[in-house]
């Protein structure tokens, strides 16, 4: 890397229907840090995750991962590039097992051709070990070993929220984009999940973005804060920065005044 | 029955392979005629009904289009294993000298398999638009495209004799053809599941957005998985012409689909071994009301029965569609939740 | 004298925890407010209310009955609307024929009269009474949800986050209506983030976090600075 | 070449098919707005309807006027059984899952039919008076193609009164928009999707009458194409619009008939290949239809 930053985003924009989403956003993500993107409902933090991982095509404006230009491009390839995400609504394979989750996360690492793959061919074999090793450590790692063969629809919610981060990590991504992860938790699990996600950034050298409406979780886990409202950014910094912003105060409270 | 379970996959395969030929032997030489005709008939159901289990059932891409790639197989194969001195007699084409000339008669096995890859195409060319759509427009699009195939049949008159359709085609269709075909089929859907091909499709049936966030093409793996099971479904059309011997548009009409769909609906969408078993249901049921129908001249009575078999299923056991529904789960390995 | 009483309902989307225990009251009379971040479950708390979400447990009194396994429509005809947030009109009828739908249930004679009081309430209403209500404004949508709701002569109003998405002087203009709604002598539960708007309406107050129930009281004390700021900002 | 007279012919023609679709659309784009179901069973309304015109009228010699009352009748009872036992358990669930079970519907009807009557098509006789032939400047029809015509406009504007100026109608188009924004106004969605399945299959069994009136025949399997092409009038009109389906019928009904009518000769008989190649085309290049709202597709 030539020490610029990973993900470098300059004057992205959304329109629906002639109403701005997102205006004029901007984000210089450095390497290894964990960036908390907050504001109110509707501010457009989930558009900003879906225009930077192509669920959405921007109206203007420019994403560069890792030197890479990736305005416009499809998912999947800007998954196979290294940009990995959970989503608000988990969207967790819910009829399949666990096992089979991490494996079908672990999809852009194997690379035999269907010929392989019908003939077993020791190219499949061999990958295919690799997936389940792989999928074991994740398994091991997450502590979710015993439920490996449990559908997923059936686990209780704490679980499928951490195999959801488990199936984004399994992607071996450089950036994770997480999407409200401690939604629908209690304060207890919510503090173990800060925990789990400050492990995973120092074991797999993660640079993450964090969407969160829980404030003392994001406020703890974050290094540096944005704060959007109305499509706008109003506000960047430190927590402690950002939390005595009296535009982020007025944006989270109100105008004080408007009723006098 | 725990040493069952821990031996590996394709061991347990051949075993099951094995004993499938077994019992088909024993069949063949103990049972009468018209029993055996009940046994190929399942086994062409379960050609067909397992790859239209790949599409519907593990891709969760509904389509209605089955019967036409079945009628594509058909009519393929047909026109290439007719027999040379009846063709000017039934008014059909000469082979041109690409197809090996006015002169030859493919063989059996070959022709099959031209009448599949012709599916397979044609599946590669309609699905490339109709797969966009999503949900119903799937199948009402897909149930169309099957229309304009049979349209087709009835329409090039010069090619398959309109709907009057083509008669003496040569029976080379047998217990062995069939059943071998079976276990071709089951084993390329086995391999599939178990690698990240079928993984893919099973993740595209789930949740299309989490699979492409994961870096997977879904447009790759829908038209793959339309392809291959119009393949099998083209073999399973080719079976049947060389079976029943004479084909006609209608047959492969919206019945045929129904019927197909009810067999995956009844045996068990999104299982491996489910489809076979909605077939030999289905057909059995035929060959044991078929003559409650006719002896009473209540026409349709096999149809209603089973209309009703598919509402009570959709009614009290929904879950059917995405792949739950299994009467016979002993049976069947679940494969697509359990390993 | 409590016109609803929540009695510790769970409410569960799926296998996801909305709200845990949550009990409150609201007396007849009075603009009750419930206040919170976003995602603490506060529309969820109405949306059990109104009907459109069963709870897994607990009860839910209405004037004394258990409505609890009432739908909808049938917690409207005893006196329950609500003005749903992001307002739900129906955008491709006309404005007064989303106003007629509000009086749906109703088989009085008093329905012409009520829709004039509407109309002298948001007089830009009758203005645009034959438009297609997609095409107005959010302003003007929100005011409709509100006549709307106003037509099925609620006992009870429900408010899911009306300012939500306006500009501050449509929020102003919002809330002298909700004013002159409270002068007509409905009851009022009121769902807000903006909290200080709400304070100024609101007779008591309930904050939530976390789809649990922090702390209640009047706005007054509920407002001492720290504690709110707390809720919202995280501390 | 094309004479005028032939042209006019032609468009007779479309019209009067057109109506027909018209009519069946409109029946099963309200249920497919408020449920996104495809009906298939809508088609096996139209056999119903015909049968039981037959039944009465010809079987059992009672007079014209009571026997299409008694189809409609049967065809409105026939809706809301569907919607009691078929439906009503499935709402909410994935929408294959509607599609399939009105498959099933679909065929247990037509096979009721079979079994009741013959697996043979009837000839259908109407009244004296519908069949007489009138000949205006060459363009040659009986009087059964101006009833057609003129009975299905009088559904069709009975039809928008009733969904423009009636409470239920307007509830009707709000429950098409938003159930829960319909249930939260006081509406009970039950009712109203009662009121949309027997009215659509009443319409939908005088339509069966037309089509025996028109050509002259009926049999058992006659619904299911007729209930299918409904659905692609729905989509070419625009998905969610009533009146685009009505428009959708005509445009169908006129594309169908003109194709057969100015193509060379051989390809009459790709009439319905024509019509689903449509359905693909619009599908893909303008989901809308003509007058539709944004769905995903």
């Amino acid at each position: 890397m030539d020490g610029g930053p990973l993900l470098q985003i300059e004057g992205l924009s959304k329109a629906f229907g002639g109403l701005w989403a997102v205006r004029d956003y901007r984000l210089a993500l450095p390497e290894g840090v964990i960036y908390g993107l907050i504001g109110p409902n509707g501010a457009g933090k989930t558009t900003i995750f879906n225009l930077i991982t192509g669920f959405l095509k921007p109206s203007g404006g420019r994403i560069v991962f890792a030197g890479t230009d990736i305005t416009g491009w499809r998912p999947d390839r800007i998954a196979h590039l290294g940009i990995a995400r959970t989503f608000q609504i988990l969207q967790l394979y819910r009829a399949l097992t666990v096992q089979m989750n991490l494996e079908i996360a672990h999809h852009k690492h194997t690379r035999y051709g269907l010929f392989s793959a019908l003939t077993g061919l020791p190219l499949y074999r061999r990958q295919e070990r690799e997936v389940r090793d792989r999928v074991g450590e994740f398994l091991e790692l997450f502590g979710l070993t015993r439920y490996r063969n449990v559908r997923v629809g059936t686990l209780p919610y704490g679980l499928q929220r951490k195999l959801d981060i488990a199936c984004a990590l399994a992607t071996e991504p450089r950036l994770l984009l997480l999407d409200e992860p401690s939604c629908g938790m209690n304060p207890r699990e919510a503090e173990e999940l800060a925990q789990l996600i400050r492990q995973m950034k120092a074991r797999f050298s993660l640079t993450l973005v964090v969407v969160e409406h829980r404030m003392p979780f994001i406020m703890g886990l974050a290094e540096r804060i944005q704060v959007l409202d109305h499509g706008v950014l109003i506000s960047e910094g430190t927590p402690e920065e950002v939390r005595n912003d009296p535009k982020v105060i007025e944006a989270y409270l109100g105008v004080e005044d408007a009723v006098a | 029955m725990r040493r069952w379970t821990s031996l590996p996959g394709g061991v347990k395969f051949l075993i099951g392979v094995g004993l499938l030929f077994l019992v088909l032997f024993v069949a063949n030489s103990t049972l009468n005629r018209y029993v055996l005709h009940v046994i190929i008939l399942i086994g062409i159901y379960s050609v067909a009904t397992t790859s239209l289990n790949l599409t519907n059932g593990y891709t969760g891409l509904f389509s209605l289009g089955h019967a036409g790639f079945m009628a594509v197989g058909a009519y393929v194969a047909t026109l290439l294993t007719f027999p040379v001195r009846l063709r000017i007699a039934y008014n059909l084409p000469l082979l041109p000298h690409f197809l090996g000339g006015p002169d030859y008669q493919w063989p059996f096995l070959p022709a099959l398999i031209v009448g599949g890859l012709v599916a397979a195409v044609a599946a590669l060319l309609v699905g490339a638009p109709v797969l966009r759509l999503r949900g119903h427009y799937l199948s009402v699009a897909s149930l169309g495209f099957m229309v304009i195939i049979t349209t087709l049949a009835k329409g090039l008159k010069d090619l398959t004799r309109g709907a009057a359709g083509i008669q003496a085609i040569p029976r080379y269709t047998d217990i062995w053809w069939v059943y071998a075909w079976l276990v071709v089929t089951i084993y390329v859907i086995w391999r599939l599941l178990n690698s990240s091909y079928g993984r893919a499709m099973l993740a595209i049936r789930e949740s299309e957005t989490a699979a492409q966030a994961q870096g997977i093409h879904p447009m790759r793996y829908k038209l793959l998985s339309f392809v291959i099971g119009a393949f099998f479904a083209g073999i399973a059309g080719g079976l049947y012409a060389h079976f029943a011997r004479s084909i006609r548009p209608y047959e492969f009409s919206f019945y045929m689909t129904f019927h197909i769909v009810i067999m995956l609906i009844i045996g068990g969408a999104g299982t491996l071994l489910g489809p076979t078993v909605g077939a030999a249901i289905v057909v059995a049921l035929k060959y044991v009301l078929k003559p409650v129908e006719e002896g009473l001249g209540i026409y349709g009575l096999v149809e209603i029965v089973y209309a009703l078999m598919l509402i009570g299923v959709m009614l009290w056991r929904p879950e059917g569609i995405a792949g739950g529904v299994n009467p016979l789960r002993f049976l069947v390995a679940r494969k697509g939740e359990r390993r | 004298m409590p016109l609803l009483e929540v009695e510790r309902i769970h409410v569960y989307y799926g296998v996801i925890p909305a709200l845990m225990d949550l009990s409150l009251t609201v007396d007849e009379g009075r603009v009750v407010a419930l206040v919170g971040a976003n995602g603490a479950g506060k529309s969820t708390t109405l949306k059990a209310i109104a009907g459109v979400l069963r709870p897994r447990s607990g009860r839910i009194l209405f004037r004394d009955r258990d409505i609890t396994r009432l739908g909808a429509d049938r917690r409207v005809r005893m006196g329950i609307a609500l003005v749903p947030e992001g307002r739900q009109i129906f955008s491709t009828l006309s404005v007064r024929e989303n106003l007629l739908l509000g009086a749906y249930h109703r088989r009085d004679q008093e329905v012409k009269k009520d829709l004039e009081w509407i109309y002298s309430l948001f007089p830009i209403l009758r203005e645009r009474m034959h438009q297609v209500a997609g095409t107005m404004s959010g302003g003007e949508q929100q005011m409709l949800a509100f006549g709307r709701a106003l037509m099925a002569r609620p006992k009870l109003l429900l408010l899911d986050e009306p300012s939500l998405g306006l500009a501050p002087l449509v929020v102003r203009e919002i809330y002298q209506v909700i004013e002159r709604i409270r002068d007509a002598s409905i009851t009022i539960f009121l769902v807000e983030q903006n909290v200080n708007m709400a304070m100024h309406v609101a007779n008591y107050m309930y904050v939530m976090e976390a789809g649990r129930l922090k702390m209640e009281g009047v706005p007054q004390e509920v407002m001492r600075d720290e504690d709110i700021k707390r809720a919202y900002l995280g501390g | 070449m094309f004479t005028g007279t032939y042209v006019a012919q032609q468009l007779l023609n479309g019209v009067v098919l057109g109506s027909m679709y018209a009519l069946l659309a409109l029946g099963m784009t309200v249920v497919y707005g408020i449920l996104r179901l495809i009906n298939f069973a809508h088609g096996a309304l139209v056999t119903v309807g015909a049968f039981t015109f037959f039944g009465i009228f010809v079987a059992l010699g009672w007079p014209f006027s009571l026997a299409l009352a008694a189809a409609l009748l049967v065809g409105g009872v026939m809706g809301l059984l569907l919607d009691l036992v078929g439906y009503r358990k499935l709402r909410g669930g994935p929408e294959v899952s509607l599609l399939i079970t009105s498959l099933g519907i679909y065929i247990l009807l037509e096979n009721f039919i079979k079994l009741l009557a013959t697996p043979q098509p009837y000839a259908f006789r109407p009244p004296a008076f519908l069949t007489q032939l009138h000949n205006v400047s060459g363009v040659a029809f009986r009087t059964v193609d101006i009833f057609i015509v003129i009975v299905s406009v009088l559904i069709m504007v009975a039809f928008a009164v009733f969904v423009k100026r009636t409470k239920l109608g307007i509830a009707m188009r709000a429950t098409a928009e938003s159930v829960e924004a319909a249930q939260l106004v006081g509406i009970n969605v039950n009712h109203v999707v009662a009121v949309a399945f027997v009215l659509g299959s009443a319409v939908a069994a005088v339509t069966g009458f037309m089509w025996g009136a028109k050509y002259g025949q009926i049999a058992y399997d006659m619904g299911f194409m007729a209930g299918v092409k409904a659905f692609v009038a729905i989509v070419i009109g625009g998905i969610g619009s009533i009146p685009g389906a009505m428009i959708g019928g005509f445009v169908l009904g006129l594309v169908e008939t003109l194709a057969v009518g100015f193509l060379p000769p051989g390809f009459a008989e790709y009439r319905d290949a024509i019509v689903f190649t449509l359905l693909i085309l619009v599908l893909l290049f303008k989901p809308t239809g003509i007058m539709g709202r944004k769905e995903a597709v």
